[in-house]
């Protein structure tokens, strides 16, 4: 019942926030449902009880219910959207909005969306809210976005329903291909003994929606110029969420339904997330946006999460599965201050920033501890999930874990040269008049920085959660690998 | 197993003081006034050090080698089991001795140096915070926890050598070192996750047990050494990566003192002695050692000849010492590495702090040719300078004569080649310090305008202490030519494993001792000639040099090498990914795709030109065709 | 009797082709006006009295007269419209045929079947039409009423003068 | 009476086929051929009827008289039809002075 209550409280007070006028009622009521959805999550997270679930008939003649449950993966997923939601909601007080409450609400639907998401318990329930996430972000995205939002909104809705429809013809066929009565549970869909050779081209169709949203290179184009024009919230929810949302359904679909086809392309797919590691590296140093960096930054670190899913073993999955926490926690926390140094200089441009460490240094070593957080530093959790993926990569063989260890040194030189170009530096006579950071922006950047850093001294906690779950994934593909010989490769 | 030794567990102190230190200067940032920060950050590490004393007596009483110290279990999965745990041994004692010892004198001596900045408390807490994780880096009992450490000092060492962040070279030196020891980490990380995969942990006394199982010159211990080696030639600046330690000293010189200097460089040399079971078992890697130790030796030498920056002339001789701790190293002479470590820490961090003083009386001047004459301004600093070159020249008694004697006769036992070519670098080492002793102390003031005066009391006394140190510190290892018993070696053999070799006879000692001492003194003697009886100043930036001299100047053009073979092509890789292959394909393949779309669409709305005959003809012709498909299928 | 089938065959054929290729109106109502009493010829030969009755009644009587009406109200015959194009006239032609050849194409596996039923004269009775219209068909029947009055309506708003237009 | 009955007998259905499907294309082609709307329309009432007379011969030769009451309705919806047509005929006429189809050239957006 728990997990009904979780869906639906942000539902709900989205639809009472555009009844209520006052901003600053809208943002606390939002904020509320937010900390309650997170303390529901965590009872969840730290319940000993078997898992809670809720399921009720749907639709009957297609035999699809409206079920809800979650495992390891979900609650680790959960969390993160539920933990993130508040700083996301947080980012919005005490600044001049407008349309607060249906900024709100759609916020408030989004997060309802994605926990759909993560809750479904079938693929038709997963697809719906799937599209579900796309339309309240899409408003967000146009209504509140910068400079040239609409064309840039438009190919994003475009790309990412392009991918969806092939996700929704790849259900369409397995729906088919169930026995009996037909069905859409994952349960029955991981039975399904699928031959190798369909698996093989089913993969493409099931996986270019996730790499779309991830998203993978080359997939990835929509993704600079979005999250450089989106408002902080969306691209908050864009980068610390929705992009996981790609990485939770490739697990959920690829690995325990078409393990033969993930088998077959899983070197494919593994090389083109270490080229997207690099080239999204590389393209990161020369960018002078702020907004534009990061996107790369966060682009190379979500291809070596990719890569790490692919090696699928034991290790890349606990690093993979804690790196969707660490790195949603940061990427949050980046752009929150990316938004304050907008604020402050009114740009994104680096070089027209410098010397802010000397008006505002408590900012300066907020961002700075972010950014470590980010290049992965030993006792942040960044560290912790990059070392786990890499052992893992490692596990495969050296040269993946090499190619993926480029992100710390490529992310150290980008992300440092960026603080730098930001922070450091004489300062400049426009940008005179810069405050310190206020109460709210501590409000939200400190409990941002110690979780990464307590996640990153004592990561224990989260292990433990996905413990189970990575066990089961960790044994998809061994059956299968016998097959895979008499495939032409 | 062996029983637990009473109050071993106050380990977790010695890295807590400097961590409660960086907390509390950090955190109460605004409030601390005038020296309070400085008397905190100095006081924590003092208690560190006075932690640490009481550990080695404690070790000593037990009659044990090693104890150690699990805090909790940082990370621990199937198959894994990481605990944060401190490993309290003979060597990780040392190590923690020099750091703390040589660190408090180093952040006493700050309190003057940086009394004046506006930042000062900054300055103390991030001294604090590497203090912590240099301690985390020698005191962990396993090999993340040492890289834990092994990050934090190359962070702190980011921030201190950005610590004037208004200038962008300081932080474009901060950033290359931050860097290229990130460069060195990614081998040194890659190094720890093969260790992992081969032992099925990273601890120390765990891994070490299981090494004996492989045979010498086993490929996969080799390649483990040497992806270990590529961490420690990052961190501890040894060819090709070394170009970032003399850029280093854009930080404070504290800074440069403690950690380019005394402390953090020489923690690649630690992990290899940490590692020596390991590299025992991989010749190949250690050959490679000698060669990078050897070269860096002389090529850093060699441009230490020609440096007119008092920082750079020490930097480079930072560099080359550290070669003879990487020569060591590679002839498997791990502990006479490390007492290097120690001597070189005494007097390394003695020249600094002697340079600190002498900047800070010339008013921020630190270049050479403009000194002069200080001898009789300060000459306090004088002396303790002249300790310290005595010492790093390699003089008896001085302390520097026993650790690179030690290395030298290493290197006779190996080929006479090496010892050749160490000897030349010594010589080289004795001559450009010399060099720097004289156009600073001696002759003629040459800067008018200036009024060098003798530093303050707080700022005296850690140079002498550390002068004292630099003098006698060599007595710690009295070799057996002089009756000693290798006091220090021996200390060391429970947690080093050096490779077993033959002594020299003591008559061939003496003579090598005495051919060095005699090239010694004529090279000292040369420098005297050239820098004090002719006085040659040397050379302003621009004036033509001969070939030689110009291509040390300018440090072998290695930097300039490096940005064009590195920098400058990364930017161009960034720029074409961003604008030709980001901009001029992916994107506009995939906005092509939308094109296509709505240009097919403007193509097929030619059809609809609104002629009610056309659209019924296209009706029928599609009827026609549908019941012919339906025929035909 | 068969010559009788034959003979008002050819006469619907003829005039059908007849009210294509005639190019006035007025001939083309009258011609169809022919094919439709051939057509009325046609139901009574199928012994469907009631249907031909209708027929007669409703096309010949009432649907044609609206033509001819609409016809002579516009005075649409002297305005004579140019014919299509020849090339546009021979491929209609052509289209006609091949729709001819492909639907003869398409029912010509039905040739050889033969009805199963035995053939009964009296179901084209009023009586046998009314009863099915009255007990299974009585809902379509009163819902095309409903048809009916819809047409009638929309036939009145487009007839009616659009105002807003105002120029004549 | 019987006489007719026995004699359609001889007709085979097929024959009802063929004119119907001829009298159906040639409407088809009517419409296609002539621009006259008014032709156009009749031309559609002949298609109309062609599938009348396809249902009443299946009617009888099936002997069911569901058939005969499809024509019916067909009648009554063919009565419709061409009512509102000719009220756009008229409506045309009005407006473009003309009953030219090629005149109507505006649907295409």
């Amino acid at each position: 019942m728990i997990v009904l209550v979780i869906l639906l409280i942000p539902f709900i007070t989205g639809l009472l926030l555009l009844l209520i006028r006052n901003a600053a009622t809208i943002k606390l009521m939002a904020l509320a449902s937010a900390i309650v959805n997170l303390a529901a999550t965590l009872s969840l997270a730290f319940s000993t009880q078997a898992s809670s679930s809720y399921s009720v008939s749907w639709i009957n003649f297609l035999d699809i219910n409206f079920a809800l449950g979650y495992d390891g993966t979900s609650l680790i997923m959960l969390s993160l959207t539920s933990l993130l939601f508040p700083f996301i909601i947080m980012a919005g007080m005490k600044r001049e909005q407008e349309h607060p409450g249906l900024l709100y609400a759609l916020i408030l639907f989004t997060q309802s969306a994605l926990i759909g998401v993560f809750l479904a318990q079938n693929a038709f329930l997963f697809y719906i809210f799937w599209e579900l996430t796309l339309i309240p972000l899409y408003f967000i995205l146009l209504l509140w976005g910068g400079e040239g939002r609409r064309n840039i909104t438009f190919k994003f809705f475009i790309y990412t329903l392009t991918g969806s429809l092939f996700l929704l013809f790849g259900i369409i066929y397995l729906y088919s291909l169930t026995p009996g009565l037909h069905t859409t549970d994952f349960s029955v869909f991981s039975q399904l003994n699928i031959p190798a050779n369909t698996q093989v081209w089913l993969f493409w169709v099931l996986f270019i929606a996730f790499a779309i949203k991830m998203p993978v290179f080359p997939f990835h184009t929509w993704q600079p110029s979005t999250y450089t024009m989106a408002p902080t919230q969306g691209v908050m929810i864009l980068a610390g969420v929705m992009t996981k949302m790609g990485i939770y359904g490739a697990l959920r679909f690829l690995f325990p339904i078409i393990p033969a086809g993930v088998l077959y392309w899983q070197n494919t797919v593994i090389i083109l997330s270490l080229i997207g590691v690099i080239y999204a590296s590389v393209i990161a140093f020369r960018q002078t946006n702020l907004k534009t960096l990061i996107a790369f930054s966060s682009m190379a670190h979500i291809s070596l999460m990719v890569a790490a899913m692919f090696v699928l073993n034991y290790y890349a999955l606990q690093g993979l599965l804690f790196q969707v926490l660490s790195h949603g926690i940061t990427i949050v926390a980046l752009f929150y201050v990316v938004m304050l140094i907008e604020e402050k200089t009114g740009t994104l441009e680096l070089p027209k920033m410098g010397g802010i460490k000397l008006l505002a240094p408590y900012m300066a070593i907020l961002f700075l501890l972010i950014v470590l957080g980010s290049v992965a530093l030993p006792l942040t959790a960044g560290f912790v999930g990059e070392f786990l993926i890499i052992t893992g990569l490692f596990q495969q063989s050296i040269w993946f874990a090499l190619f993926g260890g480029f992100t710390m040194v490529l992310g150290a030189i980008y992300m440092l040269y960026a603080y730098q170009r930001v922070m450091l530096g004489e300062k400049r006579p426009d940008l005179e008049n810069i405050t310190d950071l206020k109460r709210i922006d501590y409000i939200v950047l400190i409990p941002l920085i110690t979780l990464i850093l307590v996640l990153g001294i004592y990561p224990q906690p989260v292990f433990n959660l996905v413990e189970t779950s990575v066990n089961t994934m960790q044994n998809l593909l061994v059956p299968v690998a016998d097959v895979l010989p008499s495939l032409p490769l | 197993m062996v029983e637990q030794i009473p109050n071993i567990n106050l380990a977790w102190l010695v890295p807590a003081f400097p961590l409660l230190g960086f907390l509390v200067t950090g955190l109460a940032n605004r409030k601390l006034k005038h020296n309070q920060a400085g008397i905190i950050a100095s006081a924590m590490v003092l208690l560190s050090f006075l932690v640490s004393v009481v550990l080695f007596f404690i070790l000593r009483a037990s009659g044990q080698n090693e104890a150690t110290v699990t805090l909790f279990n940082w990370i621990s999965i199937s198959g894994m089991n990481i605990p944060f745990a401190l490993l309290i041994d003979h060597l990780s004692l040392t190590m923690m001795l020099i750091v703390t010892g040589v660190g408090a004198l180093i952040h006493i001596y700050s309190i003057g140096y940086m009394h004046d900045d506006e930042r000062v408390n900054s300055f103390f807490a991030q001294m604090n915070l590497f203090t912590f994780s240099m301690l985390l880096l020698v005191m962990g009992a396993n090999y993340l926890v040492l890289f834990i450490g092994w990050e934090g000092v190359g962070l702190c060492s980011y921030l201190l050598i950005g610590f004037w962040f208004k200038n962008p070279e300081y932080n474009y030196a901060a950033r290359k070192a931050f860097v290229m020891n990130r460069i060195g980490d990614l081998g040194f990380i890659l190094g720890i996750i093969l260790l992992f995969f081969t032992f099925k942990t990273v601890t120390f006394s765990e891994i070490f047990v299981q090494a004996s199982g492989f045979q010498v010159g086993a490929p996969v211990i080799t390649l483990i050494t040497i992806l270990l080696l590529v961490g420690a030639v990052g961190k501890s600046a040894q060819i090709p990566l070394f170009t970032w330690l003399p850029d280093a000293m854009a930080g404070p010189t504290p800074v440069s003192a403690l950690i380019h200097a005394a402390t953090m460089v020489t923690a690649g040399i630690y992990m290899i002695a940490r590692s020596s079971i390991l590299y025992n078992l991989a010749p190949l890697t250690l050959n490679i050692i000698i060669v990078i130790g050897l070269a860096t030796a002389i090529i850093a030498a060699l441009i230490g000849l020609k440096q007119n920056d008092i920082k750079k002339v020490l930097a480079y001789s930072t560099v080359s010492q550290l070669g003879y701790m990487f020569l060591a190293l590679g002839l498997g002479a791990y502990s006479a590495g490390v007492f290097h470590v120690t001597t070189h820490s005494f007097f390394k961090a003695l020249l600094f702090l002697g340079a600190g003083s002498v900047i800070h009386a010339m008013g921020g001047e630190q270049d050479i040719r403009k000194m002069g004459g200080l001898r009789k301004k300060m000459p306090l600093t004088y002396f303790t300078f002249l300790a310290a070159t005595l010492a790093i020249s390699g003089i008896p008694p001085f302390s520097g004569f026993f650790s690179k004697d030690l290395i030298l006769s290493k290197a006779f036992e190996h080929s006479i080649i090496l010892y050749i070519l160490a000897l030349g670098g010594a010589l080289i080492t004795c001559f450009y310090m010399f060099r720097l002793l004289y156009l600073v102390f001696f002759g003629e003031q040459r800067l008018a305008g200036a009024h060098p005066h003798e530093a303050p009391k707080v700022m005296t006394i850690p140079l002498i202490i550390l002068s004292v140190l630099s003098v006698f510190g060599g007595f710690l290892n009295i070799p057996s030519l002089f009756n000693g018993d290798s006091e220090f070696i021996t200390f060391l053999q429970t947690a080093v494993v050096s490779k077993a070799s033959e002594e020299l006879s003591h008559s061939t000692e003496i003579g090598l001792i005495l051919g060095s001492l005699l090239l010694l003194g004529l090279v000292i003697f040369l420098a005297y000639r050239t820098f004090v009886s002719k006085s040659i100043i040397p050379a302003k930036d621009g004036e033509p040099m001969p070939f030689f001299s110009k291509l040390i100047a300018n440090r072998f053009y290695i930097d300039e090498m490096y940005t064009t073979v590195f920098e400058k092509p990364f930017g161009y890789l960034s720029d074409f990914f961003y604008n030709k292959v980001e901009n001029s394909l992916l994107d506009p393949v995939v906005d092509e795709i939308g094109f296509t779309t709505s240009r097919v669409g403007t193509l097929l709305r030619k059809l609809q030109q609104g002629n009610m005959s056309f659209y019924l003809f296209a009706m029928v012709a599609g009827i026609l065709l549908f019941i012919i498909f339906i025929l035909i299928v | 009797m068969v010559f009788l089938f034959y003979f008002l065959s050819a006469i619907m054929v003829i005039s059908a082709l007849l009210v294509v290729f005639s190019k006035s109106p007025i001939n083309n109502v009258i011609y169809l006006i022919i094919c439709f009493i051939a057509m009325a010829g046609h139901y009574i030969l199928l012994n469907a009295q009631f249907l031909a009755v209708v027929h007669i009644i409703v096309y010949t009587g009432a649907i044609m007269v609206l033509f001819l009406f609409v016809i002579m109200l516009l005075n649409l015959n002297k305005a004579i419209i140019p014919q299509k194009s020849a090339a546009a006239r021979i491929l209609a032609v052509v289209t006609g045929g091949l729709f001819f050849l492909v639907l003869i194409a398409a029912t010509r596996q039905t040739f050889v079947i033969t009805p199963r039923y035995a053939f009964t004269s009296e179901i084209g009775l009023v009586a046998n039409v009314g009863k099915t219209l009255f007990h299974e068909f009585l809902l379509p029947f009163e819902i095309s009423s409903v048809l009916f009055i819809s047409a009638m309506v929309g036939a009145v708003m487009f007839g009616k003068r659009d105002h807003s237009v105002g120029d004549d | 009476m019987n006489e007719i009955t026995s004699a359609i007998q001889l007709i085979p259905l097929q024959h009802y086929i063929i004119l119907s499907v001829t009298l159906f294309s040639i409407g088809m082609m009517g419409v296609l051929f002539r621009r006259n709307i008014i032709a156009i329309l009749m031309c559609l009432e002949l298609m109309f009827n062609s599938a009348n007379l396809l249902l009443a011969a299946f009617s009888a030769y099936h002997s069911d008289p569901s058939g005969q009451v499809f024509v019916f309705f067909i009648m009554i919806v063919a009565a419709a039809e061409v009512a509102v047509g000719l009220s756009i005929v008229v409506m045309m006429k009005r407006n473009v002075e003309s009953v030219d189809i090629n005149l109507l050239n505006r649907l295409k957006w």
